[in-house]
């Protein structure tokens, strides 16, 4: 009845099967289409138009705008992940629930809502524009906003998740050291989300990279200010899909990269 | 500076706190109990951590609970707290844990660390001030919560079992020094615990609770000779028995009859140490004034002495040496007369 | 108006033969009106026959051609996503102009930029908004603005005509330059205003039965049906310019 | 040096400032434009529009196809998040990072890529076409198939996030009862996630609900097959901004109000 | 069916591990050590928790553990854990934790659930049935855990503190159920506790591990009689000494010499209780044979009795009555002379 297995590293049990089979398909079905673009891409004929300085400069900026917005996020969703967790308000599954928002919206409609809000003649917009002069569409600070507007339910939910799974009674054992709540919240909730956290900004980051409908219409396209990769891709597929395909697989290359490099650092922190 | 609290709690499962405290400046009170009786429920709501239902939490004039208008939560209050299952920060090292209140209280980096370092040299844990919570033992764990609890040197220390996880001979010293700190340490202390030597050595005071309520309250000698409940008895190692004295003689509540040394009258405890009860195969003629025939249930080796339990009106816990045992040949079944000398008994007011 | 209708090709819709079954029509978004409207009279027309829509963007479209959709029809917003098909010959038969779209100036209701013409589109000050040079009104606005030999200042290029539209309908440009239709479809948020220079850069709409349709009787006949009079009719007045 | 403070409940403590602003200036960004749409909206004129039944059929196709598209990703997305955070395979880290793919990737590109793999013509699809006449393009399955890829790697990342922060102690402790890997899985590792796992369902529903790109571009658009809400809004655009909007918010008050239902039963799972 | 392990474990953390066991079917071994020794380490590898660096676990032929090819991982070995730190399930109920065990061997939901209960009810926490381990009292908390492992009657129980948390009085009950049920038990049991009592009570044999290494084996009367280690001599309180036997003087290591009753030769170790101990004010004339100046460093009031740590060559601990106390008016500080005599002590060889 005692059946002896390999011995292996640490986390030292088999693999069941009826995980790890629809774990492979899972990855499968994630990975493959991914195949699919990188053998069909027609890589020879557009080297040249893949380094011309418009990708470039449509990088760039996809990086900048989408760390600006997680940044973002990361200030105003992990604040507003623990409110949701912990702080006890009134009707808090409504509130979760309007969080989704963004999520729901079709970008576009996203965009046309923010335009309504904050463009020239929105409704916060207009007295931005008539009192301080500032007009965001049209803005690389309107792709951060934009990004920002659909990146940060990612980051509040994920957060949130964690946040709950997390057990307050460390909270108290803070406390009762003279810790504030905000230290609390500092030194002894957020490294024990650590993981929950890096999940929910990796989203954020992603979809902020990946973010064009809200930010189209929203910000508009113009090159180098606000032409961001998934913009530049877009409109490759009107004209050259091949050439639409190695631009996203280009952005794709980028984004994997960054994250592997970041991740790994970020993992180690203990939890 | 005194502390005192009336605590009134009730707890979502329907069970009902009901304890009212006071702890002098230097005082160390210990709260003993059954598992379950509220220890650690009265600990918490002391530290600011579970609000109380009804009652008031005050040291000196500062209050700190009276619903419903105040409540000073947790952080405002200069407590330590050793909790029952330690919770050291996972994330951190045993000298960032122990650090971690000072820094709170406002200690720069280098002076915080500095005075955790000593604080864990004191525990015998300063080779493993760079370990992780999660890599540390079990009695290890508890060493760095008792020093993370001592470090800010609060004016209210709450210990919920700041022993049990260490051996015996680190507990000698940790209390030792424990009893040292105490000793001269202006603040009040709640000791909560389940070891009574570890009463009896550190507290000053002991108060006795049961399902909630105060069953008996007073300094630990007293206690030790007199208790009131069989969980005490137990505690301190006692036979004790209820009845009703009518002059030398008890007749107890659950059969039997004792005979006592200064005559009483009413409802009285009568209580032995189990070494006081001598064991004979038939019926000792003369001098000791109680013996009743018995029947050995179990018989329990200890280092240096046996415990026999045995069966009868009354039943009674009896300490024999190994050579009696021997001698007697004695194995669960046997049937005994037991003797204790009236004088060896003490009776008090039920 | 789209009377100036060269001779429609023999057999016009009216006296077609009666087709049956279904016929799947991949049709540019900007013809999601006028071509629902002209589905239900081809099947008033032919009973028996279902026809079947498939709007979304001309690109999108074509890829799905390309990746072997079941389509009978393609109607392209444009010439280039049609070549796209013809290119891999998913559609053999040669393409049909079946109506124009012509550039208008678009300002929002009461033109707030005070535009007069398309010389203000190279102003600094005024918020311009046109398409991108890669789909067709894009490329329209661009022989445009070099026939009358003006360089633009445009705010943001945008990936489609709609994208233009919002912005110009919400004020949030001053002025744009858009397909008729467009500005038709807009209502009142949007005033139109056109200009000479546009019929020199109108955008064909092509339109093909596709190589593997299913259904290449049914196909042939609703093309056929759009291009006749009928279906002219209804486009027209849609906006769009017979060509 | 106490101070006291007004007493509430349970979590008896003040929310401190340096929280709760940015929390609710980040409530704000999310929910306002949303009040910006509602109040531009324009209502009355299409009411009639509104429950006409096309209207109707998006609506029950989006909602079946989201749930369906979730029900799979938590089949395929859990066992792999499980996998990706136990597990111990060689590349973790990169694997990790391909699972955001479609996260990065323009949705229409992503669509695109479908349409390669499972498209007629696609590296897959063209057997499944052949041996089993399966055709997913332009059809519900495809709906759900593009939802499902796009979504997948919400409820991956987060519900890994949620696994890496759970004590494997407990899986020991289950081990010694005699429990297999896979009954610990069961029993003991996913409702002790219960928090994280809900926050990952709730954005992949969500996202999946909201898909646009991918669908029309893999699936098409035929109403009652394929023209799920986002497609319906989008086609509405192409006619009437206005109704575009009013769709958008039908489809947004209806996943509001599950998510509010459903959170709140799931909520109540302790942990 | 003998349970045969012979342990290397090197942490990570840089603690290694050397330890052999032999278990005999229906066996309690008693694995005694300070803090940090290796008792949970060595637990977790029986367990199949931890995967042995070098050496071999098995049980009769069946192989558990053989570096490099062999691992049974903990599912597959038929055994019941109660970890020092419960690890009870927090999402279900205190019956469903102990019905855990149960399903996952296959019983169906109710018979699970129905043995669950009566082994609840074996620990008293019949009415706690439905709580949940967040709602419940450490002690509480560690019954079920115990009821949890002891449920499954695995063939090796695998006891880490299992009684730690108790009180006094249920520590009392429960181990003597332990002690019945253990009696009557076929399987082989390994006990990690701290408390020497326990240790006596419950194990036939006992191991004494400090810093992963043994340091001595036995039954626990012999250990109780002639302990090698001032760990294994503070655990069965004893006075210990290290010394060279001529004859029936002892020379002692850390200086001071005492006098023995059987002559001996060579390195010996020398034992005496500390109620052997008297106390004079000044030296005492005639019999008893050991006697030297001392000074009292601690006094600690203990139930019946008061313990004084006296320093001196050798320092020593003596128990007094509360009488002597009173009458010598002790104090620390106090110089006294300290008395032995020599029938008192046992020598045996180091
Ligand atoms: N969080 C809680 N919610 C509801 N009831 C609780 C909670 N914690 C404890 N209780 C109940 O309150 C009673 C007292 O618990 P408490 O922890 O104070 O006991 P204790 O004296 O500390 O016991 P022990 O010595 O075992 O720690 C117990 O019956 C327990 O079941
Ligand atoms: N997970 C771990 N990783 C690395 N080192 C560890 C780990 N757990 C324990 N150790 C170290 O191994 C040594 C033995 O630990 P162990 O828990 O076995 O002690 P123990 O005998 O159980 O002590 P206690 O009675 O306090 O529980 C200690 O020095 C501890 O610091
Ligand atoms: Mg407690
Ligand atoms: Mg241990």
């Amino acid at each position: 009845m005692t059946t002896a297995v390999r011995r292996g590293g640490r986390r030292r049990r088999r693999v069941p099967l009826v995980l790890a089979v629809p774990a492979l398909v899972g990855l499968a079905f994630l990975v493959v289409p991914l195949a699919g673009l990188l053998i069909r891409a027609p890589w020879g004929t557009l080297t040249d138009q893949l380094f011309s300085p418009a990708v470039g400069q449509a990088l760039v900026l996809s990086l900048v705008c989408a760390s600006l917005a997680t940044a973002i996020c990361l200030v105003l969703g992990v604040p507003l992940a623990w409110l949701l967790a912990r702080g006890d308000l009134p009707g808090r599954g409504v509130l979760r629930a309007l969080v989704t928002v963004p999520l729901v919206l079709p970008p576009v409609v996203g965009g046309v809502a923010l335009l309504l809000v904050l463009g020239r003649r929105g409704i916060i917009g207009q007295y931005l524009d008539a009192w301080f002069g500032i007009s965001l569409p049209f803005t690389t600070a309107g792709v951060v906003v934009a990004e920002a507007f659909v990146a940060m339910p990612f980051l509040v939910i994920s957060v949130e998740g964690a946040l709950r799974g997390a057990d307050p009674r460390y909270e108290d054992a803070a406390a009762t050291l003279g810790a504030s709540r905000w230290l609390t919240f500092r030194r002894v909730t957020l490294p024990s989300i650590a993981p929950g956290l890096v999940a929910g900004t990796v989203l954020c980051w992603a979809r902020a990279l990946g973010e064009f409908g809200a930010t189209i219409t929203f910000a508009g396209n113009f090159p180098g200010r606000t032409t961001t990769m998934p913009l530049a891709v877009y409109l490759a597929l009107e004209t050259d899909p091949g050439a639409a395909i190695v631009l996203s697989l280009v952005l794709l290359v980028l984004s994997i990269a960054v994250l592997v490099s970041l991740r790994d650092r970020w993992i180690s922190t203990p939890s | 500076m005194t502390l005192h609290a009336e605590l009134t709690i009730a707890r979502d499962s329907g069970f009902q706190l009901e304890l009212d405290l006071r702890i002098e400046p230097g005082q160390v009170l210990a709260l003993l109990g059954p598992n379950g009786a509220g220890k650690t429920t009265a600990l918490r709501a002391l530290a600011g951590l579970l609000p109380i239902s009804a009652g008031l939490v005050r040291l000196d004039e500062h209050i700190w609970d009276r619903p419903p208008e105040v409540f000073v939560p947790a952080e405002h209050r200069p407590i330590g707290v050793v909790f029952q299952d330690y919770l050291l920060f996972n994330h951190l090292t045993a000298l960032d844990n122990v650090a971690f209140g000072l820094r709170a209280r406002g200690a720069d980096r280098t002076t915080a660390r500095a005075t955790a370092r000593r604080w864990l040299d004191q525990v015998g844990l300063t080779d493993h001030a760079g370990t992780r919570p999660r890599a540390l033992s079990g009695g290890q764990a508890q060493r760095v919560a008792l020093a993370r609890a001592l470090a800010t040197d609060p004016a209210l220390l709450l210990l919920d079992e700041p022993l049990a996880a260490l051996d015996a001979s680190t507990r000698i010293h940790i209390r030792a020094d424990l009893a040292h700190h105490l000793a001269d340490y202006p603040g009040h202390t709640l000791l909560v615990t389940h070891d009574p030597l570890d009463a009896m050595v550190l507290a000053d005071h002991l108060v006795i609770i049961e399902d909630g309520a105060v069953v008996q309250t007073g300094p630990p000698a007293q206690i030790a000779r007199q208790p009131r409940t069989d969980y005490v008895a137990h505690l301190v190692g006692l036979n004790l028995y209820r009845g009703t004295a009518d002059g030398t003689t008890v007749r107890l509540r659950d059969g039997g009859t004792l005979t006592i040394a200064e005559p009483g009258t009413g409802p009285v405890h009568v209580a032995f140490p189990p070494s006081a009860v001598s064991l004979h195969p038939e019926n000792p003629a003369g001098s000791p004034r109680n013996s009743w025939p018995v029947t050995i249930t179990t018989i329990e080796q200890h280092a240096h002495t046996i415990r026999v339990r045995l069966d009868g009106t009354p039943s009674v816990l009896a300490d024999i040496t190994p050579a009696t045992l021997a001698e007697l040949r004695l194995t669960p079944g046997t049937r005994l007369w037991a003797t204790v000398k009236a004088t060896e008994t003490t009776a008090y007011p039920a | 108006g789209g009377t100036d209708t060269p001779a429609a090709p023999a057999g016009s819709g009216s006296t077609a033969p009666t087709v049956s079954g279904d016929i799947t029509v991949f049709a540019a978004a900007s013809l999601t009106e006028a071509f629902t409207r002209i589905g239900k009279d081809f099947e008033a027309a032919n009973p028996g026959a279902k026809v079947t829509f498939n709007f979304a963007g001309s690109s999108a479209l074509a890829q799905q051609i390309n990746q072997g959709a079941p389509a009978d029809v393609f109607a392209s917003a444009a010439p280039t996503n049609m070549k796209q098909v013809t290119d891999t010959g998913a559609i053999t038969d040669t393409p049909a102009v079946f109506v124009r779209n012509k550039l208008e100036i678009a300002t929002p209701a009461g033109n707030p930029g005070k535009v007069t013409g398309l010389a203000d589109f190279a102003k600094q000050d005024l918020k311009i908004a046109l398409c991108a040079e890669q789909v067709p009104c894009g490329a329209a606005a661009r022989k445009v603005f070099q026939i009358a030999g003006i360089t633009p200042a445009p705010d943001t290029l945008e990936q489609d005509v709609k994208a233009v539209l919002t912005k110009v309908s919400l004020g949030e440009v001053d002025a744009a330059l858009v397909y008729r239709t467009d500005v038709k479809a807009a209502g009142d948020k949007v005033a139109g205003m056109p200009f000479a220079e546009a019929d020199q850069a109108v955008n064909d709409y092509p339109i093909a039965a596709c190589a593997k349709a299913p259904n290449s009787a049914g196909a042939k006949a609703f093309v056929d049906y759009v291009r006749s009079d009928k279906g002219t009719a209804v486009l027209t007045q849609a906006g769009f310019a017979a060509p």
